[in-house]
Formats: structure tokens, sequence, C-alpha cells
């Protein structure tokens, strides 16, 4: 019964809706107010890791709460452990760098910008939590909804195409989601995730098909995975790049996380097996990443590129834990945690560096380096990373993954992982080398350039933005040098997700 | 079985009108028409013949309905009615500039 | 033998910190910036020549071992150290060119120095740590080092054509990375160790198939690094984009590192008889014997000084990597013989372009018209070091092709003797094309000479350093010419170090 | 250091006439130095620094065996030989140095094949081919017959104390390498032909040259041949002959080049139909002029005599061999006779000869260093051809030889009647002058092929198959891709129903594979 759970989501809740109000007082508080909230959520989750660093430390780390004193098999309740400690502290530092990024970044409509900013927060914070299923759709329907706003914030033509084909895309995921939950409820007349997976064997295979069936392809629409990867690099083309940020650095990751969860302690991997999906999806994984690669490879938009290039990892990491190894799990986390911190570094140098071009493309790149060199040698930084040079967090995770796939013996996820990082080093050098490319202003294109848009972002502010980049480019050099850090969460995040028994007992047994 | 079969049949409806029209509004209504058909279908799977399950002082309530697929349903209402509304003032944003709401015309949605 | 030596990573982390001081130098006054350059790399040259001449006892029976280790122990990413009479060798030739370099390029570059010298030092850096690693990981992460280090460095004065040929330095150096990574993984996901000794010992228990990728993927790494055939036009882009001092860093210090590490990965670690087995060692020479040839026909075409150079370079890589192939006693003696030599001749050739060019309108040969007459006394030396290359008698140059040559006709390598011959023959004549083109007479109106006067007043004005060095060169070059004798006792140790890899792997692992 | 000095010092072998060859070659440089002396005008430190080091080095060519050391000698006489020639013009060094580059390769090659083969020192080498392989590395280095083409062009436009160096001695360097490796009794078959082709085509050549030295050159080729055929015909008195024949050969043309160089200053041109009244103008240059020309032709007396007639006496005796013989001897005695027959015979008028003799004496200023040389010169011919076996008896075997004297003067005497019969009936092979000869043309032909060559080759570099391979091949590939599976928004949509019941059937499907 620990409170603290509970304010993890309340306090981004309450600080969405107290914008408004802070708003009508004057518009000067607002900034603070934002930052006074995501601080509020920072100090909270390290207060929870230092009240428990002793459980953290040995391992067994659980934390519970029954919202309105109710008790599992009825009430609904939220449940924390190592898996979902890791996430939400990640998520947390992700949110709080994005935060500091668009009040640098966002300049018109900043009251209904942070808004929607502190629901995803919310919402991400709650479906990392919850134990029940309906609470999962609920908050997995509130990012929907939210995001598909995010994207469509810049009101043009591409922006709103963007936001619908977005929108129609999740809403039907999200209506599946519902359709499995209520299978759900039907079949075993529980909600409670562990109460699920407890008697989720007993139910014939064919029921156990049609379930997961349901409930895969409505999660591989939301990951992004193969056949459903049509709407991601175009949303993450027209969303202003806090945004993409946070959709390409968080959002995916949490939707990892509800795939892990609901096939691993809902489900259960053995059912998976048993059915032969597996297979299926580990094959399906390494397509989409292929393609993904592969797309990326011949796109003209530098943000186009980030998003096909994030199909490519997402599916990488999917297919790493479709492996169902512990090293598997190992890489694959680790590659959550590098490729959060990378894309979301990446989207953010790109925002900086896009400012003043006149549009995404690729020749409008040109010249970009030479006029902000030292973003733009972080911009370099980040993408060598996201190659794996060695010194790099990249390099890290990509070994660990490489390593599982050649211990579960799966030559062809191998070669994936090595032509992904071929690829990547073409398509990266491409954009290096325009980047680098002189270009010779003449006269009308300078006057041109300045007048026509409208200056997003006020001079002051530019400090805030470059640094955030400096900020992950630290993060990113500094975690290459020290990833063993990562190694007790990690470890204690696999237990959780390996062994279901203990979960399932801890929420039911409580 | 009966209600199993009405909600296949409003769901492909719904599917149709989403995936084959053409009609950018016309796919929202079918969207709609989709979620409709879930909610009706959970409503009927739910209906036992029972009381409404208010509880009344001092009465003795032997039979009523289940509440939990009612209370899902309320909130997948409220859900769909959200985002119905926000689809359809992108689709209105997306008419002020390119003019059509026609998906054929609209080259921003294909790639 | 004390299991840590500090010097070792002294040596690494000496540069390193210059490095950094350098880049937050900007501020200071140019006199001072440089000092420090040359202060720091005459420490590096002055400990490198301790160690050799504290030991040199130990040298002479070739029992001179230094290790050193960092890291946490049992992960694949530990980092231990050990030099060995080869690498203490090669490290000592290459703190030697550096040295003089750093000397040159002080005079030289005249904008940006403090990031010039910080990443210049960071190549250093990285350098040695190559030379003196003794476990793949690390070899993995300086040589990586190296390819990110010298890519601006390429790209130095940013005109289009120089990012162009730095980003495909870049590309390729990653691409070659990448079949590296590949190498290293597979052996440790087989080996389950990262030490090149531990290796060494454990290598025959692979089963073939996985043998012959691996040696397959070192072969192609190092191929695309050595520039050798098939991908090999990188090269003179690259070395020729780039500041002299630069470029002679890159073709004459760097291409002679990935030859040491092409030594290490398959003689000490990866038994020869492993590539002889696998019929791949009579491939590779022929491979590089005809880059060599195509090294040099092509640089007969060459428009440009320094992209003749830089083909030649590729020339003498391919004749020095075939040699090395051929795995016998005198093989190796030529072969190290004419590491040195080239080392020597290729800086000051490009040094000397440097300077030359710093006088003439662009690097074409048209416009190198007339410098023979203005500079007279440097360009002689010029014409000394080319003689070098060709192998003309007094200098280095004959020696080192003398003792190639022998060991070719020992192993009844004809092509490889023709190679050879015909190889210094074309030289001679692209060479002697630039020579006549420089002695050309030529008119100088009145107003490109004021002209010319004035726009190189502060160049002239403190050159005479740079002419130093590259007499240094010169004379070095007379010098060992004569006195080729004096390099025999560090030669024969290293080779007797090579060929029998035991010694090095029962002192890894024992000591 | 020290360790390179001792065994530098070991290498040295003073056996048999080779101490003698190279006090021969001292004595030569010697003369040719002091004949720089008037004819080299500026920088003449470096000019003698340069003979100073080419004096070293034909030292330890001739006199070294071992490998290493002798092409690192004989590279230093060529790196000396060629700056020497930067006195006249500089393209001369450039083609010098190309082509005595490319032999000096071709000998590197041979000779470190021999070193390979086992001759770890420079001695006798039995196996043929090896012998063939080293003629032919000498062949351009010291103008075997096909590879004579540069010697004549260099010769003649050198500065003339240089080709007189040049054909006085160093050419001579690599028959005495032959002389070490052919074995005495065998000789060399190959060797002997070359030899004869030499002989008779360079003759013909000199006796359809106009120029002096053009001429002086052709016949430095054509006396090669006889010491190629007496090495190549074997046999000990052949090698002394050859021996004998280089020393000979040597003086002459020494003193003939220098000589011509006097020549060219007093005329002022090198055409020998207008050398007006020689003798009285230069006594002792035509003096000196006379006498090597007549050991040229194998006058009985003079050295030339000694050397051909032990070479004809090594020979199988034969009729045929006689009679070729004597056509040869009569050969280089035409084209030095012609020589004479224009400079002092044909058309010149010895009237006043003693006044203007002693006129000549008196008001001409005597450059004593020219006349010193043009003495010693005369001096070598005739002790050569007075004592065959040389002072202090070196070469003893010739002792006790008979060298016939009388059937030698009853040839000479023949040689005379007939070239004079000859020289009166087609007007002494009257020429018109080409102009002089130049290798540039042919150098600067030969660099542009090699040069198209390379161009060419460059187009099929390997870079444009990389480069569009990786960029465009890829970049199409990939379009093509994207394109074929964005076909449009319902096409997307619909993937949505295919995927899930692909997933419901799974079952079956898994089962069919």
């Amino acid at each position: 019964m620990d409170i603290k759970i509970l304010f993890l989501i309340l306090v981004p809740l309450a600080t969405a809706f107290l914008i408004p109000f802070i708003d009508l007082i004057n518009a000067k508080l607002r900034r603070f107010f934002v930052l006074l909230g995501i601080l509020l959520e920072s100090y909270l989750i390290i207060s929870i890791i230092v009240n428990n660093f002793q459980s953290l430390k040995n391992g067994d780390f659980f934390l519970q709460y029954y919202l309105g004193g109710w008790h599992p098999p009825i009430g609904i309740s939220l449940a924390m452990d190592g898996l979902s400690l890791l996430f939400t502290v990640i998520t947390a530092l992700s949110l709080f760098l994005i935060v500091i990024y668009s009040i640098g970044y966002i300049g018109h409509h900043e009251g209904k910008y942070y808004v929607l900013y502190f629901l995803i927060a919310a919402a991400s914070m709650g479906s990392i939590l919850t134990a029940d299923m309906f609470n999962i759709y609920v908050f997995i329907e509130m990012l929907t909804i939210t995001s598909g706003a995010l994207i469509g914030f810049k009101r043009g033509k591409e922006a709103s195409a963007a936001a619908i084909k977005y929108l129609i895309y999740n809403v039907l995921a999200g209506l599946l989601f519902f359709l499995g939950v209520l299978l759900i409820y039907f079949n075993l007349g529980t909600l409670n995730m562990a109460d699920i997976s407890q008697n989720f064997g007993s139910l014939e295979s064919g029921i156990q098909l049609f379930i997961s069936a349901i409930f895969l392809t409505a999660i591989l629409i939301k990951m992004g995975i193969f056949p459903f990867l049509f709407w991601l690099p175009k949303s993450y083309d027209t969303a202003p790049s806090p945004v993409t940020a946070v959709l390409s650095g968080i959002l995916s990751k949490v939707y990892l996380y509800i795939f892990i969860r609901v096939f691993w302690t809902v489900i259960g991997f053995e059912t998976l097996q048993a059915l032969n999906l597996n297979i299926l999806l580990l094959d399906l994984a390494l397509l989409s990443s292929f393609f993904g690669h592969v797309f990326a490879l011949q796109s003209n938009n530098i943000k186009r590129l980030l998003g096909y290039s994030s199909i490519g990892h997402i599916g990488m990491i999917t297919a790493v834990i479709m492996l169902n190894t512990e090293a598997g799990f190992y890489g694959g986390l680790l590659h959550i945690i590098s490729h959060m911190f990378m894309k979301a570094g990446l989207f953010v140098a790109c925002g900086y560096l896009l400012q003043y071009t006149r549009s995404h493309a690729y020749n409008d790149f040109k010249g970009v380096g030479i006029r902000n060199p030292s973003v733009f040698i972080a911009f370099i930084a980040l993408l060598l990373s996201m190659i794996g040079m060695p010194p790099l967090l990249g390099f890290a995770s990509k070994w660990y993954v490489l390593m599982a796939f050649l211990e579960a013996r799966s030559y062809f996820g191998a070669f994936i992982v090595i032509f992904g990082s071929l690829t990547a080093v073409i398509y990266y050098l491409r954009y290096i080398a325009k980047g680098f490319e002189e270009v010779r202003l003449t006269e009308d294109d300078l006057k041109e350039e300045i007048y026509s848009r409208p200056l997003l972002s006020v001079l002051y502010r530019e400090k805030i933005v470059s640094f955030i980049t400096y900020a992950y480019t630290a993060i990113i050099i500094g975690f290459g040098l020290g990833f063993r850090f990562f190694d007790l969460p990690l470890k204690m995040s696999i237990d959780s997700i390996m062994n279901v028994e203990r979960y399932i007992e801890l929420i039911l047994g409580g | 079985m009966f209600n199993n079969l009405i909600f296949i049949i409003l769901f492909m409806l719904g599917f149709y009108a989403l995936v084959m029209k053409t009609n950018l509004i016309k796919n929202v209504i079918g969207l709609n028409l989709m979620e409709a058909a879930v909610f009706f279908w959970v409503i009927s799977f739910s209906d036992i013949g029972g009381e409404v399950s208010i509880h009344k002082l001092g009465e003795e309530v032997t039979k009523f309905n289940d509440p939990v697929p009612q209370a899902l349903t309320l909130t997948g209402i409220v859900i769909g009615a959200s985002t119905a509304a926000l689809l359809l003032t992108l689709i209105m944003e997306l008419n002020k500039f390119s003019g059509t709401i026609d998906r054929d015309q609209l080259e921003e949605l294909n790639d | 033998m004390s299991w840590m030596n500090i010097e070792l990573i002294l040596l690494i982390a000496l540069p390193a910190l210059i490095a950094v001081i350098m880049y937050f130098s900007a501020g200071y006054n140019q006199r001072a910036r440089n000092s420090l350059a040359v202060a720091g790399a005459g420490v590096e040259l002055y400990l490198v020549f301790s160690l050799f001449l504290l030991n040199f006892e130990a040298v002479k029976n070739s029992n001179f071992f230094l290790q050193y280790t960092i890291g946490y122990t049992e992960s694949p990413f530990v980092i231990n150290f050990a030099m060995d009479n080869l690498s203490l060798l090669f490290s000592l030739i290459v703190t030697g060119a550096v040295f003089l370099i750093v000397l040159f390029s002080t005079k030289y570059i005249r904008n940006q120095e403090n990031s010039y010298f910080a990443l210049f030092f960071l190549v250093l850096a990285s350098i040695q740590g190559s030379i003196l690693t003794a476990d793949l990981f690390t070899l993995y992460l300086f040589i990586e080092a190296i390819t990110i280090f010298t890519t601006p460095l390429i790209s130095f004065n940013k005109t289009k054509e120089t990012t162009r040929a730095a980003m495909q330095y870049l590309f390729y150096g990653i691409t070659g990375g990448v079949f590296f990574f590949i190498s290293i993984i597979l052996i440790y996901f087989n080996l389950g160790t990262l030490k090149m000794a531990a290796v060494a010992q454990s290598f025959a228990l692979i089963s073939t198939p996985m043998q012959l990728t691996i040696i397959i993927f070192f072969l192609l790494a190092l191929i695309i690094k050595l520039g050798i055939f098939p991908i090999h036009f990188w090269l003179p882009r690259a070395h020729s984009a780039c500041p002299a001092p630069i470029s002679a860093l890159l073709s004459g210090v760097l291409l002679k590192v990935y030859l040491y590490i092409f030594m290490r990965l398959f003689w000490t670690m990866i038994a020869f008889d492993f590539l002889v087995e696998l019929h791949l060692s009579t491939f590779v020479l022929d491979l590089a014997l005809v880059s060599s040839l195509i090294g040099h026909v092509f640089a007969l075409q060459a428009d440009e000084l320094k992209k003749m150079l830089a083909y030649s370079s590729i020339g003498h890589i391919g004749m020095i990597l075939a040699v090395l192939m051929l795995n016998t006693e005198a093989a190796f003696y030529g072969a190290l013989l004419h590491i040195i030599a080239h080392l020597m001749m290729k800086s000051g050739l490009f040094l000397s372009s440097g300077y030359l060019l710093k006088t003439t309108l662009s690097h074409h040969i048209d416009d190198l018209k007339g410098i023979g007459h203005k500079n007279r006394l440097l360009f002689i030396a010029f014409i000394i070091i080319c003689l070098g290359t060709i192998g003309m008698p007094p200098l280095i140059g004959f020696v080192s092709k003398w003792f190639v040559l022998l060991a070719f006709l020992e192993a009844r390598h004809y092509f490889g003797a023709f190679v050879v011959g015909a190889g210094s023959i074309i030289a001679l004549i692209y060479y002697l094309r630039y020579i006549s083109q420089a002695y050309q007479s030529v008119k100088m109106e009145t107003k490109t000479l004021r002209e010319e006067l004035i726009s190189f007043k502060s160049f002239f004005k403190n050159s005479n350093m740079m002419k130093n060095v590259i007499y240094i060169f010169t004379l070095l070059i007379i010098f060992f010419g004569l006195a080729f004798r004096v390099l025999e006792m560090p030669i024969n140790t290293a080779i007797f170090e090579l060929l029998n890899p035991q010694k090095y792997i029962e002192l890894v692992l024992g000591g | 250091m020290a360790v390179i000095w001792q065994q530098f010092l070991s290498s040295f072998q003073f056996d048999s006439y080779f101490p003698l060859l190279a006090e021969v070659g001292v004595i030569l440089t010697l003369m040719t130095a002091l004949a720089a002396w008037n004819y080299i005008k500026e920088n003449k430190f470096w000019y003698y620094v340069l003979t100073f080091v080419y004096l070293l080095s034909t030292l330890v060519v001739i006199l070294t065996n071992d490998w290493f050391f002798f092409l690192f000698a004989w590279e230093m006489v060529t790196l000396a030989t060629t700056f020497m020639l930067a006195w006249s013009d500089w393209k001369l060094v450039r083609q010098y140095f190309v082509i005595q580059f490319s032999g000096s390769s071709i000998l590197l090659f041979g000779a470190l094949a021999a070193n390979a083969f086992g001759y770890a020192k420079i001695g006798v080498i039995d196996s043929v081919p090896l012998q063939f392989l080293l003629i032919m590395g000498i062949g351009m280095k010291s103008g075997l017959f096909l590879f004579h083409f540069w010697l004549p062009p260099i010769h003649s436009e050198a500065p003339a104390p240089v080709s007189a160096i040049l054909s006085g001695w160093v050419v001579k360097l690599g028959y005495i390498f032959l002389l070490k490796i052919i074995p005495m009794e065998t000789g060399n078959t190959f060797l002997f032909l070359l030899g004869l082709a030499m002989i008779v085509y360079a003759g013909w050549q000199a006796l359809r040259s106009a120029d002096l030295k053009i001429m002086l050159a052709y016949s430095t080729v054509s006396q090669l041949g006889f010491i190629a055929l007496a090495i190549g015909t074997g046999g000990k008195y052949a090698f002394y002959g050859a021996v004998l024949h280089i020393i000979a050969h040597g003086f002459a043309k020494t003193t003939l080049f220098i000589s011509s160089g006097i020549w060219q200053k007093e005329y002022g041109t090198r055409i020998i139909y207008d050398f007006k009244d020689a003798i009285s103008r230069r006594p002792i240059t035509s003096a000196a002029t006379i006498l090597s020309f007549a050991s040229l032709g194998a006058v009985v007396f003079t050295a030339g005599y000694n050397s051909k007639y032990l070479i004809k006496s090594a020979q199988t005796a034969g009729l045929l061999s006689t009679a070729v013989f004597f056509l040869l001897g009569l050969l280089s005695f035409l084209y030095a006779g012609r020589v004479l027959y224009w400079f002092f015979i044909k058309d010149q008028d010895y009237s006043r000869f003693f006044a203007d003799l002693k006129q000549g004496f008196n008001h001409y200023q005597i450059y004593t260093h020219d006349i010193l040389a043009l003495l010693t010169g005369m001096l070598g011919i005739i002790v050569v051809g007075f004592w065959p076996e040389m002072p202090g008896n070196i070469l003893s075997a010739l002792l006790e030889k008979d060298f016939h004297l009388l059937s030698g003067f009853r040839d000479t005497l023949l040689y005379l009647g007939f070239s004079a019969y000859l020289f009166y009936n087609n007007n002494g092979f009257k020429v018109e002058p080409r102009g002089n000869l130049s290798l540039e043309n042919y150098l600067q032909l030969f660099l542009n092929f090699i040069y198209g060559l390379s161009r060419k080759s460059v187009k099929f570099d390997t870079e444009k198959i990389f480069e569009t391979f990786f960029y465009n091949a890829i970049f199409n590939a990939s379009k093509k891709l994207h394109d074929f599976i964005y076909q449009d928004f319902t096409m997307q949509l619909l993937w949505i129903p295919i995927f899930l019941t692909v997933l419901l059937l799974w079952q079956q499907i898994y089962s069919y594979f």
C-alpha cells in the first residue's frame, strides 16, 4: 500500500488540469509551473528509489496500491516491480529533458501544448504502473488522443493529414484492444492481470488463439511493426520536434513495455509458443527491421529518415525479446534504453538544426553543419552511436543484442543487425556530408529565408535548446563508457519478466 | 448466438466504410459504427434479464445484471466520442487547406 | 618483468592530455601553443627512446616485455597493453616521424591551430594505443578512434571537395570498422575471450568454416583500411585533400600502423599456417601485387602532386604487404626495412610538397612550373627523396628494395620481383614528369611576381623551420642508406618475436 | 657501422688482371680530369667532386666480389655520370637517367637471382640462363647490340671530357663484370653473336656518319663488339685479348674524345670535311688523333693490333675465321682511316708545311693540361703496343706469345691499299651531315604513350563500380520497394484484416511448412 505510485500518475494529471488556471493569472508563471510539475514528478521517483534502496539491492522490489482500498480481484490496483521501475525512471528522465527543450522550442499556443504534454506524461506513467487490463486500455486511448492532437499541432495540410492517418490507425487498434479486454472479461470474469495470467491457461486453445491474435494486432499497430508501419514516418515528420522526441523516445517504449507485460505476464509466453506464434513474431520483427533500414535509405527527409530508422530499431528490439532468452532480454532492454536516449537526442538536435531551413527535405539540409557547428557535432556523435561506435552507448547495446542473436543461433537476426548498422552508415553519412556542404547564400536567399517563416523560438531560448542536445550527447558518451551501471536494474527487470509466478503471488497473495 | 451475428454484420459494415470509402467523413462514420457494434455486443452479452444493479436501501434484490461491462461500455462511449470529435476537427482543418476531403485527391495521406 | 609497468599508460595518456589542453588553449598566443605542441611530442619521443635505451640489453637478446591491464576484469571490455620488440620498434619510428611532423605543422598551420593540434594529438594517442594494445577490443576501440579523429583533420580546409573526401574516408573507415567488429564478436562468441594471447592459444579449437569467416572479415577490414586494390580509391582523395602534415601523418605513419596491426593479427594471434592452409595467403599476395602495380600505374596519370604521392604510397604498401605474405625470414627483414624507409621517405615527400605547393596557385601539374628554380635547395632535397623512393643506391630506398627483391627471388616468386622492378621504373617516370615540370623556366610578369611576394610574405618569414624538417628527413634517408646495418639489430629481434608467437603468449598469460 | 666497413673491405679481390684494369681506369679518369680543366668553365668544383665519386665507385665495381657493393657502386657510377651530363643540357640528364635506371633494375634483378640461386660471391656462373639474364642486365648499361640505341646520341651530345669517360671506361665496366662471371673455357655463344652483329652494324654506321663525335660513338659500339666477341669465344687468350682490347680502346677512345673537344673548340664545328690544315694549327692534337685512330684500325705496332691479334688467334683456326677476321679488321681500318683521310689527306696543301708548323708552335697559346692528357694517352697506346705483357709483366702469359708482327705488317699494308682504292673512287664516302641525333623525341613519345595508357586504365577504376553500386543501385532498389509497399491509404488499411486472418490461420500455415 504505497501512495507514492498513485501520485506518480496524479502529479502530471494535476499539472495538466491546473495549467489553464495558471494562464488566467498570468502567462509568465506557466513556464515555472510546468517546471515545478516535472520536478515534483522526478522527486517522487527519486524518493521511491531511495526509500526502498535496500529491497532494490536484494532484488525483491515490489510496490502496490489498491485504488479505493478494494483488494485485487475486484478493485483496480497499481503495481510496480523491477521492470516498471526501470521504465518509469527512463521515461521520467526523458520527459524532464524534453520539457526543458520544449520550453525553449515552442513559441505559439504554449498553454495547449503543455496540457497535452502532461496528459501524455500521466498516461504513459499510468500504463506502466497499472496491473489492470481495462486500466491499460484507458491509458492507451488517452495516449492516442493526446498524441494525435499534438501531431496535428502545427495546423498545416501535412500535419493534419498525418494526424488523421495516425488517429485512424491507432483508434482502430484501441478498438481491437477493447474487444480483447472484453473477451478476456467474458471468458475469465476478471480484469486483474495477475488473476488473468493465473487461469489463462485453463481456456481452450481456440479462444486463446483468438484473444492473443486480437491483442497482437492491436499492439503491433501501435508499435509500428512491419504491416502497420505506414503511419509512423509521416507523423514523425510533421509533428514539432519535442513531440517527435516524445513519440519516438517515450511512446514507442511504453508500447514495448505493454507488449512485454501483455505477452509475458498476462497471456504467458508458453501459450504463444504452443500456438507457434513466437516464430512468426520473430521473423515479422526482423522483416520490419529490414524494411525500416531499407526505407530509411531512400527517404530524402531527415525526420522521416529518423522515423524509418526507429522502425528498424524497434523491430530489432522486439525480435531480440521474442528470443525469450536471458541474454535476449538483457540486450533488448539495454537497446531500449540506448535507443530512447539516442532517438530523443537526435530529434531534439534535428529540431534545432532545422529551425531555419526552408523544409526538412534533403537538399535543404545543405550547409546546416556549417551554420551551427557545435550542435551538428553533437548530432554526428548521436548518429555515430546509432551506427554503433565503440565509445558510445549504441555500441554496448548493439554488442549485447548481437551476442543474444548469436547465442540463440538465429543467424538471420545477427545478419539483420549487421545489415542495419551497415545501411545506417550509408544513409547517415549522406546527411552528414550534406550538412557540411558549403552553401553560397546569395543575397535574396538570406532575405527570403529570415522573413519568410515565423520565428519559432525566441533567441534567448536558443541556449536551452542547444543545451539539451549536449545533455543527450553527454548521456550517450557517459553511459557509453559506464554502461555497467545498468547492470543491476536490467538484472532486476529480467527476473521480474521471467518468473511470472512471483508477480501473481505478490499481487493476489498481498 | 443471435447477438454475435448482428455484431459481426455491423462490425464488417463499419470496417467496409472505413477502408473502402474514399470520403474521410464516411470513414469516421464507419469507425463509430464499429465502436457502436462492440458496445451493443457487450451490453447484449451481459444482459441476463436481471434488475438494474442499483442497490435500493432495505430491498432484497436477487438477480441483477453484472455492472462491470456496463461501466466498460460507458468509458468506451466517452472515448469513441472524443476520438470522433478530434478526427472531425482535423478533417475540417485538412479541408480548409486542401479544399477536398476525398482520400484519392489527397496525396499526403498515401505516403 | 613487473606486472604493472606504468610507462605504457603514460605513452597513451600524455598525448591525450596535451590534446585536451590544446583544445582549450584557443586564447593563448601562438608561440606558447606551438612550443607546448613541440614539447609534448618531444617528451613522447623521449619516453619511447628511454624505454629503448634503458632495457637495451633486454631488447638485444629479445626478451623485452612490458605489460599493463585496466578495466572490469571479467567482462570482454577489459583493456590490457603489452609491449614487445615489434611494438617497441614501431612505436619508436612512429613517434620519431610524428615529432618531426609536429615540428613542421607548428609553422605550416595558420588557422584554428587549437582544434588542429587537439585532433592531431588525439590521433597520436590512438596510434600509440593501437600499437601497444594486447587485446582485440581495445584494438577495435583505437581503430575507430583513429577513423573518427582523422576525418575532421582531412576536411580541415573546408572546401567542397575536401568534405567529400572526408565523408568517403569516414564511410570506408566505418565499414572497415564494422567488418572488424563482426570478426571480434565472432571470436568472442566462439572463444569467450578477446585477449590476443588467449585467442592465439585456442584459435585451433574453432571449426574451420568459422575460422574462415573470422579470417575473411579481418582481411576485409584491413584491405579497406590499407587501401589495397579493390577498395583503394578513397586513399588518394583523402590523402591529397588534407593539409600536408596530415597527409604525411596519414600515408606515412598511419598506413604503417595498420600494417603492424596486420602483422600482429596474422602472426601472433591467428598463426599464419591457418592462412596458408586456407589458400588465402597466395590470394592476398597476388592481390597486394596487383594493387602495387595499379598504384604505380595510376600515379602516372595523377595530375596533382599530392594525389600522385598518395597513389605511389598505395604502390609501396601493396609491395610491403606482398613481401609480408611470403612468410620467410628474408621477407620480414625486407618488409620491416621497407616500412621504415617508406615511412621516412613518404613523410619527407609530403612535407616538402606541402611547402612547395604553398607557393603555387593550385596543386595541378601545370602550375608547378618553375618551383625548382624558386626554392632551389628544397627542391634538391625533394629530388633526393624521390630518388630514394625509386631506390637509388646511396639512399635507404636502394637497400630496402634490394632485400625485398631478394626475398621475392629466394621464394622463387618472379611476378613479385617483376612488380617491384616495374614499379620502381614507373615510379621513376612519374617522378621525372614532375621534376622536369618544376625545372621549366617560367617568365614571371612583374604583376604576378609582386602579387606573389606580398601574398606569401608572412608565410616565408619563419619558413626555415619547415625547411630544416625536410632537410632532417633527407639526411636521415642518406644516413640510413649508408648505415642500414644499424637497423639490423632491432629488426632481427622484432622478426624473432614475430615468428614464434609462443613466447609472446606465455609471457602475456604467464605474466 | 664498423661491421659494414669490415664487410666492405673484405669483399675486395685482387687476383689476375683486375687490379691492372683498375689502374688503367684511374689513369683514364686522370686524363679526362686534366682535359676538363679548360673545357668546363662554370662550377668546376662540383665537376671534380663528381669525378672523384665516379673514380671511387669504378674502383669498387671492378674489384669487389660482393653483389650488394657491386650494384651499390655501379649505381653510384651511373648517378655521378648522369649529373656530369648536366654541364651540356638537363634534358640529356633525364634521358640518360631513365635508360640507365631501367638497365640497372634489370641488372639488379639478375644479380639478385644469382644471389638467390646460391652464387653468394661474384664468381664464375655455370647456369646458362643466369648468364643470359646477367648479359641482358649488362646490355642496357654497356651498349650491347639490342640496347645500344642510346649510346651514340648521348655520347655525341655530352661535353667532351664526360663523353671521354663514358665511352672510354664506363661502358667497359659491364664487360669487366662479364669477364668475372663468364666461365673461361666455354665462353657464351650468344655474346659471340651479339659481338659480331655490333661490329658490323656499328662499323657501317660509323662509316656513314659525317659528324666526328657521332662517328666516334659508333666506333665505340663496334669496338665493344670486339670485346664481346672475345669474351663470347672463351679461352685464355681470348680473355687476355679482351682485357688488352679494353685497355687499348680505353686509351685510344679517351684521347680521341678529348681531341674532338679541342677540334670543336678550334674549328667550332664537328663535321670532318671542313677541318683545314689541322696539323699546322694543332700539331700535338693531330699527332694524338693519328696515333689513336691507328690503334683503333689495328695498325701493326699499336695496341689495337696486339689485342685484335690475340682475339683472332683464339678463334678456331680455319679459312672461314681468318677471312671473316680480315674483313672485320678492314671495316674498322676503313672508318678509322676515312677520318684521317678527310682530316689530313683530302685536298690539304702541305706546300708550306714546315713554315706553318713553326708558326703554329710559337704563336698559338698551348694549353698544358690538354697536351699532358693527350701525351699520356699516346704513351698508353705505345706502351700497350710494344709491351703487351705490361710493365712488370702482370699479364705474364703473354710473355712468350708470338704476335707475328711480320704478317701483321703485311695485313696493314693490304688494308692501306684497299682503303686508298675505296677512298679514291667513291670520294671518301662523303655523306651530307645529318642533324645531331637526339633521343628527346623518342623518349617523349614513349612517355606520352605510357601516360595515355595509364589514363585509359583509370577508366575502369574500381571507384566507379563501388560508387555506382553502393549509392545509386541501393537507392533505386529501396525506392522501388518503398513504392511497392506504400501503394495508397486503402491498401495500407487492408493490411489489418489480412494480418488478423494470417494470425488466426497460423497453425495451419505453420503445419504446412
